[in-house]
């Protein structure tokens, strides 16, 4: 390595640091400092003349690391290691010292004390710069081809978007045939259409679609590679298929449960709502007279605390049907909380109670009891607003129950190194900023194995998760910000730490090939993997795996400084 | 009269810690007397394990000033020391005596008087007698204590000794005469002790360098440095730098030709690459090297190498192997 | 090797936090853009997780005298990395056991969780630990020499 | 402690000869009767040697890296503890299961050389042979016998052991050791040192750690400290400077124990070698308490277990906001 020649470079950033800290002092003292050959002050170092600035100062005084004290790495570092790059220095031999949101602007009324620690804080960057190295970013050709795993309403919405704009999809469906859960429907809220009409559009669609495969009755059984190089292998009807694909969008869905309440699986007539819309759609609904419906089974309670979204409309619009089917039928609704958010859900709240339905409310604390002999006869709840139980008839029960995940989810998480939360439902990389993609690379999320969502949010989803996979898609190149870990195969005994704390399986144990270590079991990582959280070097008992950019050298440099240690 | 040496002196007697080991004491309450031999010897007390060598002070312009770090060090008395460390100085003079002066070393040799301990008892791993020393004699010390059973026998052999023991002149007692043969009478319990034949060591060992013997030795072997810093002989060093900012020091520390980064070099080359090279070493030192310069073995047979090796590599089982040909050099 | 010290009227800590990329140093940004006025003894480096800061280190710090060091990270469950913050408390709880065990106080060594969006907490925690840190006095590991 | 050192001798010739192992990793006789020294040996001619009685303190499992790249398969004979380090190997992936032959050896105890020449005033030269006879040992004396209660004599680890029989080994020689009827709460040591003040932990540690010489021999003997180069030897970054004095020697303790957390066996080598007898088990088994409270984890028992620093649960404790 050749002696480091580091430049500093002071902003006064305006007067957003210039005013509190004495910048020209830093700029001294900087120049005082190991390893230092150029230290200067900019107005704004981000501005077009700071920036030419640092490119003449790297000529002018043959520089080979650059730091700079200025405002955050996480806006402005992209822009300075460009900087260097036009200069011809590698990028990462720049070094980011914050002073303005962790000094000047939070030491506003002590100038002097925000003075030394600036000075101490551009001391532990340019101690740190000394032992940046040189590096190159990982770079991987992207697969032009996608795969969607689940035929549902989400899924070959994700299918036919990626399809239509030019991109080989495999669709993976395990039942043998596309739609999902939606066809057992019997007719869909608020606009009340069969869904017959709205699917099998679809269906046709991604049927015909000459860039999409369907692969069905099938299940996903292997998944490896990264983003960008995924290679999959399907169980198709009993035939093992594998293809390569460069994303995976997730959208297996999610299933009702059947609760062990209200005598549910014991009595003919207590159902669940999709078990009534099934008898309604193939119409093997008797005769009923009086329709007692209970929402919120199972739901929103210790075990498995999630609102489940869709049961309060699914539970009002088949309560509206049964009045429709038989106006002289009494339809009581028992409900914990209603959901009926924005504008259509509750207008079709108050056309249900118009129609007749009943809404009574009841608590967690005193929940509804059912009676009768064989079959459920009466249903006793306490009712707030009257103060009292009252005691309702009863020959059809019908529960609402949420939506659980699906059994298989876990396995499939491992397979796609993609979380899972709430209770085994998917999990995104960001509640609010990345919702249809997973922390992993290259796989994304849409419809219900995420949370219980209704068919147009589905759709959305769907869409979404969609566009996002097109992006690399389209780009069909992946770079990795050179931060990733590298292991020194001479130091590295291949205890295999690294590799049981790595989450996103970059690390592995592997047979050395280099000269004079060959046949050593060593740990490997795959950079296009690696995401750069230096969890391994953190783990690893002697220092054999390094975090680029991150390492122990470099940050215990920046601790030495710290103490005055040089 | 410990008490009055430690007013006038840097007094270093034996303490009983963790274990008994020689140390800095302020009044004679603090010695013990129920000792064979100290776990560490009197070395440290000549060659610090760590000693700062000078001090760097430094401004803004990076100009260094440089203060040698040696304070003149009031005269000390080291009281209770075995013949075995006392001859274990005795070496180490003709390292830090040799051509190369020592100061640090040898301004505390001068500024010392040593008090000796007649030995009329032994430990099972005790052999110095192998290398010509009388524990009960005070051949390297300054003055000897000699336990006669009621009261000490106090002789001084040198310059210093009597000057001490005048200056201190109320403490002792006129002889009754009879000490000598008390004390010859005690020496009985030194019967039995360990003597081993060294005859020829060195050109025996010269044959040694091959051959199988060293081979579990090297592996059993588990490169610490409790034979080496416990060696009264041992006396390999490192130099480092503290830096501060506004200054630091360079000091030396005890090493240990154990150590594999002893003699690892920056090219990561290491010319003694296994524990067997380096086991090797350290006893081809004791018994050739250091003998091939200076005519002397570098060992005393105190013993503390074997009693606290973990693994129990015995020297003197290796002495006894190389002179009676079983270490298959003949 | 007593480090020389400018002596000082009132004791002014050092103290040392590491701090994720992704919730922490953004929580701490944050905390600068809303103009949080805070004490000025603490000093931050960025590391991408806190699962990334070896204990060793922050023995290492401390043993260098610093008065005490923070490891500041996403809240469980919102980890970047999805576990790193995990693995991150298991090893705090380790270290700082030890650390009190032979006698060193636990406040020395803290581990805290500072979200993207919790600039306010950020202050919080850098007032309150320098208190903490400012009662307890200088970090006597430091004369151990 | 049943099995004979003839026992041992009949099993482990019969290995070598039927060809199981090329190399035998044993105890012979060292420089008197309460020592003995690891032996390593190449075929059955020398069977002679190999001896086990109460004194084989000696946990012989880190030698088995030495025999990694040695043509053949290599025996090695393991006490409880030694066994549970075993495992740590083999978790680590240090050693490959199929290239040892391990002869487990319940073991009821190791005697505490010092404990015992303190306990019957006598010198190690007077000592002929201890033999164990279940709670005593038959202490044969150049002038007679003499017999002593384990619990006066036995090494500190063995007085809490709950691991006296191998949980891995291919053979074992002798039978297994029921519950050790003397064994105590294994923590009443850290417990004691939890309950100090502050202060006094400080003064308590101030005092050993400053009498370490830095030797490594704790490290050195330790069987999970693997590393073929420490991270205490490198010269970038330097994680400990080689002055020595109680700062540094904190730093080294303390990193020391939290390397060999999750990973520590309490064989009590460590304490064994120290020629300072600075108490390191005292340390040890603080980690370990720690692990099993918080975790729920012990280590040297299952090779499958995944160590407790390389995974989480999301409800493990947090004290932390």
């Amino acid at each position: 390595m050749a002696t480091p020649r580091i430049g500093a470079f002071i902003c006064h950033c305006g007067t957003n640091i210039g005013g509190i800290v004495n910048v020209p002092e830093v700029v001294e003292y900087a120049k005082g400092l190991p390893y230092v050959a150029h230290a200067e002050a900019n107005l704004y170092t981000c501005s077009e003349e700071g920036i030419s600035s640092i490119k003449r100062a790297i000529e002018q005084y043959d520089l080979n690391r650059v730091v700079v004290a200025s405002c955050t790495p996480r806006t402005h570092q992209p822009l300075f290691r460009s900087a260097c790059a036009d200069a011809g220095l590698n990028p990462y031999l720049f070094e980011f010292v914050n002073i303005r949101e962790h000094c000047s602007w939070i030491h506003r009324e002590h100038h002097q004390e925000a003075t030394e620690k600036a000075k101490e804080l551009v001391k532990m960057g340019v101690a740190k710069a000394r032992w940046l190295e040189a590096q190159q970013e990982f770079e991987s050709d992207i697969y032009p081809a996608g795969m969607v795993i689940g035929g549902g309403i989400a899924g070959m919405s994700a299918a036919l978007n990626l399809a239509n704009q030019g991109f080989e999809v495999h669709l993976v469906e395990k039942e043998p045939g596309l739609g999902g859960r939606l066809l057992r429907l019997n007719r869909i809220f608020t606009i009340d259409k069969d869904p017959r009409e709205l699917v099998e559009n679809i269906v046709k669609a991604v049927g015909n679609h000459p860039r999409i495969r369907v692969h069905m009755p099938a299940s996903v059984k292997a998944v490896s590679g990264y983003i960008g190089n995924f290679d999959v292998s399907v169980d198709e009807d009993g035939q093992e298929t594998s293809f390569k694909v460069g994303v995976i969008i997730v959208a297996t869905g999610a299933q009702v449960l059947k609760p062990e309440l209200y005598g549910y699986g014991e009595s003919a007539n207590v159902l669940t709502q999709l078990d009534l819309e099934e008898k309604l759609k193939d119409g093997e609904l008797g005769k009923f007279q009086n329709v007692v419906m209970i929402n919120c089974v199972g739901a929103r309670i210790p075990e498995r605390p999630y609102c489940s979204r869709v049961c309060c409309m699914t539970a009002i619009k088949n309560a509206a049907l049964m009045k429709e089917i038989n106006p002289e039928a009494k339809v009581y609704l028992l409900y914990r909380d209603l959901m009926t958010y924005g504008v259509e859900f509750e207008q079709y709240y108050r056309d249900a109670k118009e129609a007749g339905v009943r809404f009574i409310r009841y608590t967690l604390d005193a929940l509804p009891r059912v009676s009768g002999t064989e079959s459920v006869e009466a249903v006793k709840v306490y009712d707030e607003l009257m103060d009292m139980e009252i005691e309702l008839p009863c020959d059809l029960l019908v529960l609402a129950t949420p939506l659980i995940p699906n059994d298989d989810n876990e396995e499939l998480s491992r397979m796609l190194k993609a979380s899972t939360g709430d209770g085994g439902f998917f999990l995104e990389a960001h509640v609010k900023l990345r919702p249809v993609e997973f922390a992993m690379d290259g796989v994304y999320v849409a419809g219900t194995c995420r949370w219980p969502a209704d068919i147009r949010e589905s759709i959305a989803q769907g869409y979404a998760a969609a566009s996002e996979a097109m992006i690399p898609l389209r780009q069909g190149l992946v770079k990795v910000e050179a931060i990733t870990a590298v292991v020194d195969p001479r130091i590295c005994k291949g205890c295999g730490t690294c590799t049981l704390v790595c989450p996103f399986e970059a690390a592995g144990l592997k047979e050395c090939e280099i000269r004079g270590l060959e046949g050593k079991i060593v740990s490997e990582v795959n950079a296009a993997l690696c995401k750069g959280c230096g969890l391994c070097a953190a783990a690893c008992p002697n220092g054999a795996i390094q975090q680029r950019g991150f390492t122990d050298v470099e940050l215990m440099s920046m601790v030495n400084a710290m103490s005055g240690k040089r | 009269m410990l008490d009055a040496l430690a007013q006038a002196y840097d007094l270093i007697a034996p303490v009983q810690g963790n274990n008994i080991s020689f140390r800095r004491v302020e009044s004679g309450s603090e010695v013990t007397l129920d000792y064979i031999n100290p776990m560490l010897s009197a070395k440290s007390t000549f060659f610090p394990q760590t000693e700062t060598l000078f001090r760097f002070s430094r401004d803004d312009s990076e100009e260094f000033g440089i203060e040698p770090a040696r304070e003149p060090g009031r005269s000390q008395v080291i009281f209770g020391i075995r013949a075995c460390d006392a001859r274990s100085l005795r070496l180490m003079d003709m390292v830090f005596d040799g051509q190369h002066k020592d100061s640090y070393y040898l301004d505390r040799r001068k500024n010392t008087t040593l008090m000796g301990l007649a030995c009329f008892d032994y430990l099972e791993t005790c052999f110095c007698p192998t290398f010509g020393i009388d524990p009960a004699s005070g051949e390297d010390v300054d003055i000897l204590f000699s336990d006669v059973g009621d009261r000490f026998l106090v002789e001084a052999f040198t310059e210093k000794g009597t000057a001490l023991l005048e200056r201190f002149a109320e403490f002792f007692a006129e002889l009754r005469g009879d000490e000598e043969q008390l004390r010859e009478g005690r020496k009985a319990g030194l019967a039995g002790m360990k003597r081993l034949d060294v005859k020829g060591i060195a050109d025996k060992m010269a044959q040694l360098y091959e051959g199988p013997y060293w081979d579990d030795i090297g592996t059993r072997c588990l490169g610490c440095g409790i034979c080496t810093y416990l060696c009264p002989t041992c006396h390999c060093f490192d130099i480092a730098d503290v830096s501060l900012d506004e200054g630091g020091e360079r000091f030396r520390c005890w090493d240990s030709c154990m150590f594999p980064e002893f003699t690892l070099m920056v090219s990561g080359e290491n010319p003694r690459p296994n524990q067997k090279a380096r086991v090797q070493q350290r006893f081809f030192h004791k018994l050739k090297y250091f003998h091939d310069r200076n005519n002397e073995l570098a060992c005393v047979g105190c013993g503390r190498c074997v009693r606290h090796c973990p693994v129990n590599i015995d020297i003197a089982q290796i002495i006894d192997d190389v002179s009676s040909g079983k270490a298959g050099n003949e | 090797m007593q480090k020389t010290k400018e002596i000082q009227t009132e004791f002014k800590p050092k103290i040392l936090a590491f701090c994720c990329n992704w919730c922490a140093y953004a929580g701490a940004d944050l905390a600068g853009v809303s103009r949080f006025q805070m004490p000025t003894d603490v000093r931050v480096i960025r590391v991408m997780c806190s699962g990334r800061v070896p204990p060793e280190l922050v023995i290492r710090a401390l043993a260098n005298g610093l008065d005490g060091v923070m490891v500041l990270g996403c809240h469980p469950g919102d980890c970047h990395y999805s576990e790193g913050n995990y693995l991150t408390r298991r090893r705090a709880h380790i270290l700082k056991r030890l650390l009190t065990y032979i006698g060193i106080e636990p406040e020395r060594f803290q581990l805290r969780w500072v979200s993207a969006s919790e600039g306010a907490k950020f202050s919080a925690v850098v007032k309150e630990v320098t208190d903490q840190i400012t009662a307890l006095g200088p970090n006597r590991w430091a004369e151990k020499r | 402690m049943k099995a004979t050192s003839a026992e041992l001798q009949t099993r482990v010739k019969d290995l070598f000869e039927d060809g199981t192992i090329s190399h035998f990793i044993g105890y012979e006789t060292g420089s008197d009767s309460l020592r003995v020294a690891p032996c390593f040996l190449e075929g059955s001619q020398e069977i002679g040697r190999l001896v086990w009685n109460p004194v084989c303190a000696n946990n012989l499992a880190k030698y088995l890296l030495d025999f990694k790249n040695v043509p053949g398969r290599v025996g090695i004979m393991v006490k409880g503890c030694d066994s549970r380090s075993v495992v740590e190997l083999l978790k680590e992936n240090q050693i490959d299961r199929d290239r040892v032959f391990i002869v487990g050896v319940p073991c009821s105890g190791i005697v505490d050389r010092e404990k015992l020449l303190q306990v019957m005033g006598i010198s190690p030269t007077q000592v002929v042979a201890v033999q164990d006879e279940g709670d005593s040992f038959l202490v044969t004396l150049t002038d007679g016998e003499q017999r002593v209660d384990k619990e006066k004599v036995l090494r500190d680890e063995c007085l809490v052991c709950r691991y006296p029989n191998p949980p891995v080994y291919d053979v074992l020689t002798g039978e297994t050791v029921s519950r050790l009827p003397w064994v105590g709460d294994d923590y009443s040591m850290v417990k004691e040192q939890e309950a100090l003040s502050l202060e006094e932990k400080a003064t308590y540690w101030n005092r050993e750690l400053s009498q370490c010489i830095r030797c490594y021999a704790c490290r050195n003997i330790c069987p999970v400290c693997t590393c073929s180069e420490c991270i205490f030897d490198k010269k970038a970054p330097r994680w400990i400077s080689k002055a020595n004095d109680l700062s540094e020697n904190l730093v080294y303790h303390l990193i020391r124990a939290f390397h060999v957390a999750g990973r520590c066996v309490d064989c009590g080598e460590c304490e064994r070698a120290c020629p300072m007898n600075i108490p390191l088990r005292r340390l040890n088994k603080k980690v370990e308490k720690d692990m099993l409270e918080l975790f729920n984890y012990t280590a040297g028992i299952d090779v499958e277990q995944q160590p407790p620093l390389t995974t989480y649960r999301v409800d493990d404790l947090d004290e932390f906001m």
